[in-house]
């Protein structure tokens, strides 16, 4: 027996049982926690109620809001075409595919902000990119979109036309559940879910 | 990092030109491992000439250690590589056929290509019968659809199959290899010394 | 050896391709950094905590460490330097969000949490902290806390603390309205709104809305 | 001296597990840079679709299997990245075959205990056979077999254990074939 096979067969050996021994990694999946802190703090991380209005108006077809709430509450009243994933059961499988959908602005909301700020972190460290919060929740959509409150006579131009916006929005969100009917809105959810893997298809 | 197509890092017509490369770079390991020639593959079914079974274990465990490697080293998302979807039935189906076809042929369809290139007219044979032998499946497809995609389990590892590590399956892998390789070696001695000619061009 | 090609019995050219190739391995293995920070918690365990509620400090819990009668607790203000110093809590340090993962607040964590020293971390409300503190809970510090209703709710009832016991409004998650309500209620049809109506979705104008032009 | 005149009589290969280990970092190459194998008969297959989609349309978008290979923004299928590694394939082997002196005239290789027309026949049977096996397996020794398995696939190691284990079997029925 040739030697130098001998030393073949015992590098590969020691090369494959380096693998067992490796100590374990973080996950390449997952972002470094100095740069998720750095996200957190970036304040572009927040939609505004206005913005989500109007990306419902206008049928934005990038947008992908996702109620964290528990399904009861969603049953009860939820955005049109949202998507309900509760917050603890944001990582199973069922739903995780919802997430990271490309070309897709996820938008997380909840009653105000805290389940949303949850989910969006837990999101956030899996490195999926493109999800935001509607600031304020639902209770600043009722208070914003919904029963919108005029702006005093001396403020400006922008403000009014703002408050024009929410009356207008507000009309075709609670006006448009009587011709439409609201139930619908689950079963209009036509959003693709992300295929498995993103490596290339096909083999021979 | 890699791997650097899907990921968009090399993108335009430069991945044909890198498709070729590797051909060529695959034509030329092959013909010079000695695959070009019929009888050689086959010896491998008869113990005279044990090349294939040689250079396809090497290749595969040093590309199986390799791409763990890469892949804890962060130069390659394993994620992002394809694995090739399991259909349990038909893929057994496939192995059976084309066992069968292996040793009454003596090649496949990569090898094959190698032959013809340096004029072997057996090989020009095999990848006629090849190409037949497609033209028949497609035509015939409709017959065996729901066959085709019975037993789908995804594009599941050895590792998930087995509910056991990746790195444990290679591990398992090149010790089978290697254990492989001295029973080989220690049969082809034996199968050799009753022969004049165990390598052919 | 009649039947042994020279080849097959000199395997120079594999082992030295072979060394090559473990060469770039180790290579590799040796220059890999380690993050700095790691997580100790996984994603699951993050999602645990967070429904839990097991990390939040009540308002009414703060009278004690403000009194003095606890002290093994440190309050720590990440909102940033110019809101600091327009007021914070009695005794809070400022470390404003973009710095708390520095090396030097990282270790000083590390010794408070040797120390058995809880720290408490709140901004201007409960949201604001929120993401730092997940942060230093899912890096394994279990000592930090997050200030329920932040430094508002402070403010508000900075000297009847020990009082807001049985109050709720800090508590978010809470339905302010019932929505279904609300959205059917707002239906009625006016004559004057209708006209609005059509006019609204025609609206082509691209008004920026600032994210903080919403103001909740 | 009897070292050397084996080397002149012999066939000049290189040293099996020399080509393993380099067959093996061009594996790991190609995983790096295309996220996906070697293969060789996906070529076979795309070739066959552009000749049908060529000559019949119509058949070929009614054919449930063609169908899923055909491009749907209307390019060539040959336009593939399987099809470029194919020829690079055949050249590469011409390469080598010149390299070491064996790109020689046109002949037929067989045992000696067969005639050159059983050798043709085998091996059109060993062919479609293949063409027929590499369909089901999604792939072929070299695409399924090799590169399934060595990126950890379930299937690509169903179809190297079956695909070997059965050419085991067989062996026995089909010596005369080779020896």
């Amino acid at each position: 027996m040739n030697k130098n096979y001998l030393f073949l067969a015992i590098l590969m050996i020691i090369l494959a049982g380096g693998l067992l021994i490796l100590p374990e990694r973080t996950n390449y999946t997952q972002i470094n926690p100095e740069d998720l802190l750095w996200d957190i703090i970036q304040p572009s991380r927040y939609v505004t109620t206005d913005q989500v209005a109007k990306m419902l108006i206008e049928q934005d077809p990038t947008l992908e809001l996702i109620d964290v709430r528990c399904a009861k509450e969603y049953d009860k009243f939820a955005l049109p075409n949202a998507i309900n994933i509760p917050l603890d059961s944001i990582l199973s499988p069922n739903y995780s595919d919802y997430l990271g959908i490309e070309d897709m602005n996820a938008i997380f909301y909840c009653n105000d902000d805290i389940l949303a700020d949850q989910a969006w972190v837990i999101a956030k460290r899996m490195d999926i990119s493109r999800i935001y919060i509607m600031k304020g929740g639902l209770n600043c959509w009722i208070k914003t979109i919904i029963q919108p409150t005029p702006p005093p006579e001396t403020a400006s131009g922008d403000e009014f036309d703002q408050y024009d916006f929410r009356k207008g929005a507000s009309m075709y969100f609670t006006g448009a559940s009587i011709s439409a009917p609201k139930s619908d809105s689950k079963s209009q959810v036509t959003i693709k879910r992300k295929k498995k893997t993103k490596a290339t298809a096909g083999g021979c | 990092m890699g791997p650097l197509i899907p990921q968009g890092i090399i993108t335009g017509q430069w991945d044909f030109v890198i498709a070729l490369l590797i051909g060529t770079a695959f034509g030329f390991l092959l013909e010079s491992s000695g695959f070009s020639s019929s009888r050689n593959i086959a010896g491998v079914f008869y113990g005279y000439n044990f090349v294939v079974l040689r250079v396809f274990f090497t290749a595969m465990i040093v590309a199986m250690v390799g791409l763990l490697y890469f892949n804890y080293l962060g130069w390659i998302e394993l994620d992002m590589v394809f694995v090739l979807p399991t259909y349990l039935a038909p893929m057994i189906l496939g192995g059976f056929i084309m066992g069968l076809g292996f040793v009454i042929g003596g090649f496949c369809p990569g090898t094959s290509y190698t032959a013809c290139a340096i004029g072997k007219l057996d090989g020009f044979a095999f990848l006629g019968g090849f190409i037949i032998g497609v033209f028949i499946f497609a035509e015939a497809f409709p017959l065996f659809e729901n066959f085709y995609y019975s037993g789908y389990m995804g594009n599941i590892t050895i590792g998930e199959v087995f509910s056991v590590s990746n790195e444990l399956v290679t591990f398992i892998f090149v010790i089978m290899a290697i254990v492989a390789f001295y029973v080989t070696w220690l049969i082809e001695k034996k199968v050799r010394k009753n022969r004049t000619e165990s390598k052919f061009e | 050896m009649p039947n042994k090609h020279v080849h097959e019995v000199n395997p120079k050219r594999t082992v030295i391709t072979m060394v090559l190739f473990v060469v770039i391995i180790v290579i590799g293995l040796v220059t890999l950094k380690s993050p700095r920070l790691t997580y100790t918690l996984t994603p699951l365990q993050t999602l645990n905590l967070v429904s839990s509620n097991s990390g939040s400090v009540y308002p009414y819990q703060l009278d004690a460490v403000l009194k003095g009668t606890i002290d093994t607790v440190i309050l720590i203000d990440i909102r940033n330097k110019f809101e600091y110093s327009k007021g914070h809590i009695d005794g809070a340090e400022n470390i404003s969000a973009y710095d708390l993962t520095n090396k030097e607040n990282i270790k000083r964590l590390k010794d408070l949490k040797k120390e058995g020293m809880a720290v408490i971390l709140y901004g201007n409300n409960q949201l604001e902290a929120n993401g730092p503190w997940m942060v230093f809970r899912q890096l394994g510090f279990d000592n930090v806390k997050l200030l329920l209703g932040g430094y508002q709710y402070y403010t508000l009832h900075k000297n009847d603390l020990a009082k807001t016991k049985d109050d709720k409004s800090y508590i978010l998650m809470q339905p302010d309205y019932n929505y279904s309500e609300v959205a059917k209620a707002t239906a009625s049809p006016g004559s004057d709104i209708k006209k609005e109506t059509k006019k609204a979705p025609v609206i082509k104008r691209k008004k920026k809305t600032k994210a903080t032009a919403g103001g909740c | 001296m009897k070292k050397n005149s084996n080397i002149n009589k012999g066939p000049r290969y290189i040293n099996p597990y020399f080509g393993g280990v380099l067959l093996g970092l061009l594996l790991l190459a190609t995983f790096y840079i295309a996220g996906r194998g070697l293969s060789a008969s996906g070529a076979v297959k795309l070739s066959i679709v552009a000749i049908v989609d060529k000559i019949a349309p119509a058949h070929a978008e009614g054919n449930a299997y063609y169908d899923k290979f055909i491009p749907t923004d209307g390019s060539s299928p040959l336009f593939n990245w399987l099809i470029f590694g194919a020829i690079g394939t055949f050249f590469g082997g011409m390469l080598s075959g010149g390299i070491y002196g064996r790109l020689k005239k046109l002949r037929i290789e067989h045992s000696p205990n067969i005639t050159g027309t059983t050798r043709m026949i085998a091996a059109v049977v060993g062919g479609m056979l293949f063409g027929i096996g590499s369909q089901f397996g999604r792939g072929c020794s070299s695409g399924a077999a090799l590169s399934g398995t060595a990126s950890l696939s379930f299937g690509g190691l169903l179809v190297m254990v079956f695909m070997f284990g059965i050419g085991y079997v067989f062996a026995y029925f089909f010596r005369k074939l080779w020896i």
